[in-house]
C-alpha cells in the first residue's frame, strides 16, 4: 500500500479536498468520492472521450489523470455549467437539436465543446468535427451535435454581444 | 483496469527530479503526458514503484526562437505546438504533424518530449525530429549533452538517453524561409497510429531540389531516415519518375509489423505512397 | 375539413403525434443527472471482478484463491465450486441452452468468467483478481465454424456432449445445435435447374459487436430479513431477466426487483443474462451485502453479445430480363461456445426468412445451420431483429450481383423484382405477410434526388479515367416488432408487450409500459402517441419503464419492437379509457354515446359543438359520484398487446464512394436514406435514430469485427483496433421519408430504429463493390478497410500510378 | 498465437561435449535470457520464472519446464536430441505461453558441432489480443540469445564432466556467470509487450 496524499482542488468553483493513494484516477475520485457520476466511463484506454472533464483551461480525459497529479487544480464538470438554475448554451441547444440520445457521453461532449467554443468562438463543422473527435458518440451519428454546437455557438456570441 | 500501488512525487525543479531519479533508479519512471505509461499501468504492464511527474515542472515547458534555432520544452504540449504562431510561421511541419496525432484531449497532455522518449516507431515526433534535423538536450545529474535525433532511436522503446537522464528540450534548427514540408499520415481513424507516415522538408532551387529530407514512421524497428532516398533527389528536378524512384528507395529500408493495419506489404507499400504525396505537396508549398 | 383556430391551438398544446417535440429525457442528461448502472451506490456495496481464461479451450486443473484472499479489502473469491451447491454454476440462456455461470472444470472461450473476487472497492477487487491463480490444461481449439462438425473435432460441451438436441431440433454432431429450414427445397431446386440464369455469391457477415458506449454491469442487493432481491442492471428487457433469475434462483419473482434505470446504448447487447450478474446475485446472497459488477471494455467486446458471424451462401435463379424466379440461401451460424442469445423457440434463425426482401420472388428456401465454436456466445445483437441484417444483406448483395451477370442496371433490377403497391398485403414464399409498402415510389423518389443519372454518367467518365467510384442502391424491406405470440416467444412467454395508464383527476397521467428505453426517446415519444389518443398534453403524460416492481410485463426493447408492440399497447389502453370517457361524458350531457363526436381533446354533441367535455373534465368526472349507473370510478387501463403480425418498415438509400485506389481508402461522399416506418410518430427521433443507425452500418461495411488467430485469441478487442468512428470519419446524413402506415398497427407505425443499420449496410457494400464492378468484381466481404480495399486493388492493378 | 522456428547453431566443441551441456536442463534453461529456476518438482520438472523487463513494462511469466523422450508423435528421440516442453502464465494470470523445443547435436569435427533446434512458441491471451505477430522475428532473435549463451556455456564446460546428475540442487545449479541475469531486450514476451505497445499505449507520451 503506497502512502496517501492529500489533494486539495477546486471543483466546479469549490475547493475540495480528499486524501487518495496514488494510483486513483481522477475520474474514481470524482465519481465516487466527490458525488459528481456525471462523467462517465466508457473504455478505461482514453479513447472514448465519457470521462472529459475539463482541467486548469484543458480538456482532459480523466481516466487517464491521476487524483495526485491535480493538486491546486480547477476542475470543471458538467455538474458545474448550470448557474444559478440558468444553463449553459451548450446544454440548451444539446438538447435543441436532439444531440443525444443514451446520454452517456453527453457530459463528456458538452465539457469539450465548452472548451473548444473558447478556443475557437465560431467554428465550422469541419473544425467541429476535428476538435471533437476525441468523444465518442454511438447513438447520433455526430451530425446533431454538430448542429448543436454550431447553435450553441451563436447563442454565446449573442450573449456576449 | 486499476494500476498496482506506486509512490508518487511531484518535483518543482529539474534538480529535483534527477535527485528523485537517481534515488530510486530502476524502480522509478518518469510520468509527462501519461497517455501511454498510464493505460500500460492501469493494465498492469507496467509497475513502477516510484513515479516522478515532471508536470510541475514550468521550466520544461514553452517555446521560443534562440538565433537560427527553435528550442522547445521537452514538456510543452501538443497543443501548445500546435497553437504556437512562432511555429506557424517558422516550423509549420510541426504544427501538420502534432495536429495527426491521436485526438484533442490527449494533445493537451501528450507532449513533445514524452512522445520522443517512449522511442515507439508508431510515434509520430520521432520521424518529424529525423525530417527537421533537430537534436535533444538531455540532462543528468552530472552535466548536460545534445544529442542529435538521427541515432537516438536505437530500437523499439530504446534510445538514447540513459535511465539518469531527463529530456529537457528539443532543438531544431529554424527551416530556412521557402522550405516546402508535409507530413502525410495514412491511418484508420483519429487516434490511430499511422499505418505509415512521411515527414518531409524540401527546398528548390529553381527546379532542381536544393534540400530534402524525408523520415518515415511505423515501418519498421524505430522511425527511420530514407537517405537513399534522399540522396536520389538532391541536385535533381523533380518529376514523377524521381518521385517515385525515391519512393522505392524509402520502401526498400521498411520492415514494417503485420497488424490489423495491414500486412507488411501494404505498409510497405503505403510508405512508398506517402513519401510520394509529401514529396508532392511540400514541392506545391516550397518557394521557387 | 379545414380546422378552426382554436382547434390548431388546441392540438398544437398537446404535442402528440407527428410533432418533433424536444424530448424529456434532456434534463437530466445535459446535467450530467443519468442514474446508469455505476453510478448506483448503496450502503455497505462490495464489488466484484472477474478473473477470466486467456485461453480459448483449457481444462481447469486447479484454481488457487489464497493469495487473493491474502489482499486487503478481498472478502470473498467465487469459483464455481462455490456456486455448485446452490446449483447456480450454470444456467438457462434465452436461446434454450444453458451457460457456465462460472466455468465448471474447463473454458471454452478466451476470457470466459472462472472465478470472482469480491472487495471492499475496485482497486482491492482487481488486486486480488491477479493473484487467483488458476492452472489451466490447454486444449484444441475451433476458431472456424467450418471446422466445428469436422469428424475428429473436439467437443467444446462436454456438459452436453450426449444430448441430441438442445432445443431446436435434432443435432448430428456434439458441435451442432440446430439445423433450421424454411421453403419448398424441391420446388426451389427444380426451378434451378431449369433457370435462363443462375447466380451464387459466397457472403460473410463478419463478427461484430454493438459496443454501446456503457458496457454491462450490475447492483445486485439481497435484503436478508425480507428475502427480497433488488437488482439494478443494464438490461433491455428487465422483465425477462428478472424470470431467468427467479428459475435460476427459486425467488419467488414477487420478490425480486429489476430495474433498468438509465442505459448508456444497448443495440442489442445488453439484452441476454450474463455470467456477471448472476455471480453478483448469488455473491449478494451469500454476504447479505449488495455487490457491484461492471464490465470493463475489453471484456464488454470479448464476451458479451457479439452479433452476425453469418457465413452465408447466396443463390438467385432468374429469368434473362432479370426476373427473379427462385431464391437458395443457406448460413453456417457461429454461435460461440453457449447458443446464448435471445431467439424465439420456433424461430432459432431468428427472422432468416425475411430474405426474400422487397422483392416478388416465387420460390424460395434458406437453410441455417449452427455450430458451437471456441468464442464468447451470442450472434444476434446490434441494432437488428434477430438476423435481418443478414438477410437483408445477403439479398440485397444478390440483387446487385444479378444485375451485373445480366448488364442491367442495379436500379432497374429491383424495380423489376419489387413487391408492387398493388400487391399489398404481400404474403411472401416463406409465409411472412408484408403489411404494407410502396417500394416503386419510394426508389424513384431517391433516384431523382441524387441524380442518379447524372452519378452515373459521372461514374462512367471516372471509369474511363482509371479512377474508382461506386454507386451503392440498397432498398430494403425490414421485420420488426416481434411478435406475433402465436409464432414468438421465449423460454415459453409470449413477445406481447403492455401498457398500464392511470389518468389522475386533474387530467395528467402515468403510463408504465414492458419496454426499456437505451435512448430512443420512449418517455417523449409514448407520451404523445397518448397525447393525442386521449386529448391530454404529452407533458402531462409521465412515462416509466424499467422497473419490474412498477412496469407491467413486457418482453422489453430490442428488435425495434417498442413502438409496433408496446406503442401499440400505449394506444390500445388509452382507446380504452377515451371509450369509458365517452360514456361518461354521454351520462353528463344527458345524450347518447352515437351522439358524441371526438375532437382533438373532448367530446362533442353532434350539430351542437358548444356542449362538450373536454377530457380533463371526464377525468375528474370519473373521480366524483356522478358517473353512470353501475359505472367504476377511475379513469385507468391497462393493455396487453399481442400483435396480429409484424410490421415492415422499408427504405431507398443511395450511397457514392469514392475509392483511393493507390491506398485503398473508401470516402463515402454521399448518402442519402430515404426511410418509411409507417405514421411518424415524431419526426425528430426518428431522424435522430436513423443517423446513429447509419452510422453504426457504416462502421460496420468500412471497419468492425472481432478478429482472432487460430488458436482463439483475440486479436482486437480494445477501442485501438475496434472500429468505433469519430466525427471526423463519421459522413454527413441525408434523410427523406414517405409514409406508408401498417395497416394492422393501431396508429400506424412501424418500427424504425433498425432500418438504417439494416439496409445502410449493404448499401455500403454495394457502392465499394460497384466501384470495381466494371472490372468484373462481383462481391467482396467486409469490412472494406483500406487494407482490404488496396488489396483488391492490387489485385486487379489498378493500384499503380 | 503460433510460431515455428527451426534454426541452427554452430557450438564450439565436439558434438559429445556439446550433447553433455545440452543434458543439463538446468544449466539449459538458465541460457534462456531472463530465466530463473526456483524449484525442483519430484516428476523431475523444473519450476521458474521468466521476467522481462522494457521500458516502463515488466512481464513476469512463471511456469515449469520439463524434459520429453519422445516427440510429437509419440517416437522415441533420436540420439543425442533433447526435448524440453514449458508452459507457464503471466504473473496477472491473463497471458499464456507453450513452448515445445527439440534439439539435435550433429557432429562438424574434433572441435565443433551444430546445434539445431525446432521450436514451436504458443501464446495466449491478453498479450496476444495487442499483436502476436511480431513473434515470429523476435522468436528468432530470442533463439539466438539462446545460442550464444549456449555456447558461452559450452566453451565453458569442463571437457571431461560427468553428465548432470538428477541429484542437482536448486542451490548448486549451474549458470554460467558471464550471462545476463536479467533479460534486457530481445525476448519473445519483450517483443509482445512491444507490440501491445504499439496497437495501444503509445500514445505521445510515456
Amino acid at each position: 500500500m503506497a502512502t496517501k496524499q492529500a489533494v486539495s482542488m477546486q471543483l466546479n468553483g469549490k475547493v475540495v479536498d480528499v486524501v487518495v493513494e496514488p494510483r486513483e484516477l481522477l475520474i474514481h475520485t470524482l465519481r465516487e468520492r466527490l458525488g459528481t457520476t456525471g462523467p462517465h466511463i466508457g473504455c478505461e484506454t482514453s479513447h472514448c472521450g465519457a470521462c472529459t472533464v475539463d482541467l486548469d483551461g484543458m480538456s482532459v480525459k480523466s481516466c487517464t489523470v491521476l487524483t495526485v497529479q491535480c493538486q491546486n487544480s480547477e476542475v470543471l464538470t458538467i455538474e458545474g455549467f448550470e448557474q444559478g438554475g440558468v444553463l449553459h448554451a451548450l446544454q440548451e441547444c444539446f438538447s435543441e437539436q436532439h444531440g443525444l440520445q443514451c446520454g452517456y457521453c453527453t457530459p463528456g461532449m458538452i465539457t469539450r465543446a465548452y472548451r473548444l467554443l473558447k478556443e475557437i468562438p465560431n467554428p465550422t463543422e469541419e473544425e467541429i468535427r476535428y476538435w471533437m473527435a476525441g468523444n465518442l458518440c454511438r447513438c447520433t451519428g455526430y451530425q446533431n451535435i454538430v448542429k448543436a454546437v454550431q447553435f450553441a455557438a451563436k447563442k454565446l456570441a449573442t450573449k456576449a454581444a | 483496469m486499476i494500476p498496482r500501488p506506486f509512490e508518487y512525487y511531484a518535483p518543482a525543479s529539474i534538480p529535483d527530479a534527477l535527485g528523485l531519479l537517481r534515488k530510486y533508479g530502476d524502480e522509478a519512471k518518469l510520468l509527462a503526458g501519461g497517455h501511454s505509461l498510464l493505460p500500460m499501468m492501469k493494465l498492469r504492464f507496467a509497475q513502477p514503484g516510484h513515479l516522478i511527474d515532471l508536470g510541475k515542472i514550468s521550466e520544461l515547458r514553452g517555446i521560443r526562437e534562440d538565433g537560427a534555432t527553435i528550442r522547445i520544452g521537452a514538456m510543452t504540449s501538443e497543443n501548445d505546438l500546435i497553437w504556437s504562431t512562432l511555429l506557424q510561421k517558422k516550423c509549420p511541419l510541426l504544427v501538420e504533424g502534432a495536429r495527426l496525432i491521436s485526438d484533442p484531449q490527449v494533445r493537451y497532455k501528450g507532449t513533445i518530449g514524452g512522445d520522443i522518449c517512449h522511442g515507439d516507431p508508431a510515434n509520430d515526433h520521432p520521424a518529424l525530429m529525423l525530417a527537421l534535423g533537430a537534436s535533444f538536450v538531455l540532462r543528468s545529474s552530472t552535466g548536460e549533452r545534445v544529442v542529435p535525433a538521427d541515432g537516438f532511436f536505437v530500437a523499439p522503446y530504446a534510445t538514447a538517453m540513459q535511465a539518469d537522464e531527463i529530456m529537457t528540450e528539443i532543438r531544431i534548427p529554424t527551416p530556412a524561409p521557402g522550405t516546402g514540408f508535409c507530413y502525410s499520415k495514412l491511418k484508420r481513424k483519429i487516434g490511430d497510429f499511422a499505418t505509415a507516415a512521411a515527414a518531409v522538408t524540401l527546398a528548390m532551387k529553381g527546379d532542381t531540389v536544393s534540400q530534402v529530407t524525408i523520415a518515415l514512421t511505423n515501418v519498421g524497428a524505430t522511425a527511420l531516415k530514407a537517405r537513399d532516398a534522399e540522396d536520389s533527389l538532391r541536385g535533381k528536378s523533380l518529376t514523377d519518375a524521381s518521385i517515385a524512384n525515391a519512393a522505392q528507395l524509402a520502401m526498400s529500408i521498411c520492415e514494417p509489423s503485420p497488424d490489423q493495419r495491414g500486412s507488411a506489404e501494404y505498409k510497405t507499400a503505403m510508405a512508398g505512397e506517402m513519401t510520394q504525396r509529401a514529396l508532392r505537396t511540400a514541392h506545391s508549398r516550397a518557394g521557387h | 375539413m379545414a380546422a378552426s383556430p382554436d382547434a390548431l391551438e388546441r392540438q398544437d398544446k398537446l404535442q402528440g403525434l407527428g410533432v418533433s417535440r424536444l424530448r424529456k429525457e434532456d434534463a437530466r442528461f445535459i446535467r450530467g443527472r443519468g442514474t446508469y448502472v455505476d453510478d448506483i451506490k448503496l450502503p455497505g456495496m462490495l464489488f466484484g471482478s472477474i478473473v477470466r481464461s486467456p485461453y480459448a479451450h483449457a481444462r481447469i486443473k486447479s484454481i488457487d484463491k489464497t493469495r487473493a484472499l491474502a489482499v486487503p479489502g478481498v472478502v470473498a473469491v467465487l469459483t464455481a465450486d462455490d456456486l455448485k451447491p446452490v446449483k447456480l454454476h450454470w444456467m438457462p440462456t434465452l436461446g434454450g441452452d444453458v451457460q457456465a455461470v462460472l466455468a465448471d472444470k474447463k473454458v471454452c472461450f478466451q476470457l470466459q468468467e472462472v472465478a470472482m473476487v469480491i472487495a471492499s472497492d475496485r482497486y482491492s477487487a482487481a488486486d486480488g483478481a491477479e493473484l487467483v491463480e488458476v492452472e489451466y490444461e490447454e486444449l484444441p481449439a475451433i476458431v472456424d465454424p467450418h471446422q466445428s462438425m469436422a469428424k475428429d473435432a473436439p467437443i467444446i460441451r462436454e456438459d452436453i456432449a450426449d444430448k441430441d438436441n438442445v432445443g431446436h431440433g435434432k443435432r448430428t454432431h456434439p458441435n451442432h445445435i440446430f439445423t433450421w429450414e424454411a421453403g419448398d427445397k424441391p420446388a426451389v431446386d427444380a426451378v434451378f435447374d431449369k433457370a435462363d440464369v443462375v447466380i451464387r455469391e459466397e457472403i460473410l457477415n463478419p463478427r461484430v459487436h454493438p459496443c454501446p458506449l456503457e458496457t454491462c454491469g450490475c447492483v445486485a442487493s439481497f435484503d436478508k430479513p425480507t428475502g427480497q432481491l433488488t437488482v439494478y442492471l443494464t438490461s433491455q428487457a428487465p422483465h425477462l431477466v428478472r424470470t431467468v433469475v427467479a428459475m435460476l434462483s427459486g425467488i419467488p419473482e414477487s420478490k425480486i426487483r429489476l430495474i433498468g434505470g438509465d442505459i448508456g446504448g444497448g443495440f442489442g447487447n445488453k439484452v441476454p443474462v450474463y455470467p456477471g450478474y448472476v455471480v453478483a446475485i448469488v455473491a449478494s446472497i451469500v454476504t447479505g451485502v449488495p455487490i457491484k459488477w461492471i464490465e470493463s471494455r475489453i471484456d464488454n467486446i470479448s464476451t458479451t453479445g457479439f452479433a452476425r458471424d453469418y457465413h452465408g451462401v447466396g443463390e438467385l435463379a432468374a429469368d434473362k430480363d432479370g426476373r427473379v424466379k427462385a431464391l437458395r440461401f443457406t448460413a453456417l451460424a457461429d454461435h460461440g461456445a453457449f447458443n446464448s442469445h435471445v431467439s424465439a423457440t420456433k424461430l432459432p434463425a431468428g427472422l432468416f426468412s425475411i430474405c426474400t426482401g422487397s422483392y416478388a420472388i416465387p420460390k424460395a428456401y434458406c437453410r441455417v445451420d449452427a455450430v458451437y465454436t471456441n468464442k464468447a456466445p451470442g450472434g444476434v445483437a446490434y441494432r437488428c431483429s434477430l438476423r435481418v441484417t443478414e438477410a437483408v444483406y445477403l439479398i440485397e448483395r444478390m440483387m446487385d450481383v444479378l444485375a451485373q451477370k445480366l448488364g442491367l442496371d442495379k436500379a432497374e433490377i429491383r424495380r423489376r423484382n419489387f413487391v408492387k403497391a398493388e400487391q399489398f398485403p404481400y404474403t411472401t414464399a416463406f409465409g411472412w405477410t408484408l403489411d404494407s409498402g410502396n417500394y416503386h415510389t419510394a426508389l424513384d423518389k431517391v433516384l431523382k434526388a441524387v441524380d442518379y443519372d447524372g452519378l452515373r454518367r459521372e461514374q462512367a467518365e471516372k471509369r474511363a479515367r482509371g479512377e474508382l467510384m461506386g454507386i451503392g442502391i440498397s432498398t430494403f424491406t425490414e421485420i420488426v416488432g416481434a411478435g406475433p405470440t402465436k409464432v414468438c416467444d421465449i423460454l415459453g412467454i409470449g413477445l406481447f408487450d403492455s401498457c398500464d395508464i392511470r389518468v389522475n383527476p386533474t387530467g395528467s397521467a402515468i403510463a408504465r409500459l414492458g419496454t426499456m428505453s437505451q435512448g430512443q426517446g420512449h418517455a417523449t415519444t409514448y407520451a404523445q402517441i397518448i397525447a393525442t389518443e386521449l386529448g391530454l398534453p404529452s407533458e402531462e403524460i409521465q412515462i416509466e419503464e424499467g422497473d419490474t416492481d412498477k412496469a407491467p410485463y413486457g418482453a422489453g426493447t430490442w428488435g425495434s419492437r417498442s413502438t409496433p408492440v408496446a406503442g401499440a399497447a400505449a394506444a390500445m389502453a388509452a382507446r380504452k379509457i377515451r371509450a369509458k370517457a365517452q360514456k361518461i361524458a354521454a351520462h353528463l350531457l344527458e345524450v347518447g354515446e352515437g351522439d358524441l363526436e371526438w375532437e382533438i381533446d373532448r367530446f362533442k354533441v353532434k350539430g351542437h359543438p358548444s356542449q362538450s367535455k373536454t377530457m380533463k373534465e371526464l377525468a375528474m368526472a370519473a373521480h366524483t359520484s356522478n358517473l353512470p349507473a353501475g359505472m367504476e370510478k377511475g379513469l385507468d387501463a391497462s393493455e396487453y398487446y399481442d400483435p396480429p403480425n409484424m410490421t415492415f418498415p422499408f427504405g431507398a438509400y443511395v450511397c457514392v464512394v469514392d475509392i483511393d485506389r493507390f491506398t485503398g481508402e473508401p470516402k463515402v461522399r454521399r448518402f442519402y436514406a430515404l426511410d418509411d416506418c409507417g405514421t411518424r410518430i415524431n419526426p425528430m427521433i426518428i431522424e435522430g435514430q436513423i443517423h446513429g443507425g447509419l452510422t453504426e452500418a457504416f462502421a460496420v461495411a468500412f471497419g468492425q469485427q472481432i478478429p482472432f488467430d487460430e488458436h482463439g485469441n483475440h486479436l482486437g478487442n480494445s477501442l485501438m483496433d475496434y472500429f468505433l468512428p469519430t466525427a471526423v470519419e463519421t459522413p454527413h446524413w441525408e434523410t427523406d421519408h414517405t409514409v406508408t402506415p401498417s395497416p394492422h398497427h393501431p396508429i400506424g407505425a412501424k418500427g424504425v430504429a433498425e432500418s438504417p443499420h439494416v439496409g445502410g449496410i449493404p448499401c455500403f457494400s454495394n457502392a465499394v463493390i460497384d466501384a470495381f464492378a466494371h472490372l468484373g468484381v462481383t462481391h467482396m466481404d467486409m469490412p472494406h478497410t483500406a487494407y482490404r480495399v488496396w488489396q483488391q486493388c492490387k489485385a486487379l492493378g489498378v493500384d499503380k500510378r | 498465437m503460433k510460431v515455428e522456428l527451426d534454426k541452427s547453431f554452430p557450438m564450439p566443441a565436439p558434438a559429445d561435449a556439446t550433447w553433455r551441456s545440452l543434458q543439463d536442463i538446468e544449466g539449459v534453461a538458465a541460457c534462456m535470457p531472463g530465466a530463473k529456476i526456483t524449484e525442483r518438482l519430484p516428476n523431475g520438472a523444473l519450476k521458474g520464472t521468466v521476467t522481462v523487463r522494457i521500458g516502463p513494462a515488466t512481464m513476469s511469466f512463471r511456469g515449469e519446464v520439463e524434459a520429453r523422450d519422445t516427440d510429437a508423435t509419440g517416437q522415441k528421440l533420436a540420439p543425442q536430441t533433447l526435448r524440453l516442453i514449458g508452459k507457464g502464465t503471466d504473473s496477472t494470470g491473463t497471458s499464456g505461453a507453450t513452448l515445445d523445443l527439440v534439439a539435435h547435436v550433429s557432429a562438424v569435427d574434433s572441435t565443433s558441432s551444430i546445434l539445431n533446434g525446432r521450436s514451436e512458441i504458443t501464446m495466449s491471451g491478453k498479450a496476444v489480443a495487442f499483436g502476436g505477430r511480431m513473434m515470429s522475428s523476435v522468436a528468432d532473435q530470442i533463439l539466438k540469445q539462446f545460442a550464444d549463451n549456449f555456447a558461452a556455456k559450452v566453451r565453458e564446460a569442463p571437457a571431461a564432466s560427468a553428465t548432470p546428475s538428477s541429484s542437482t540442487s536448486p542451490a548448486t545449479m549451474s549458470t554460467p556467470n558471464e550471462l545476463p541475469k536479467e533479460l534486457d531486450g530481445l525476448a519473445l514476451v519483450w517483443a509482445v509487450i512491444r507490440n501491445w505497445l504499439h496497437g495501444m499505449f503509445g500514445r505521445s507520451t510515456p
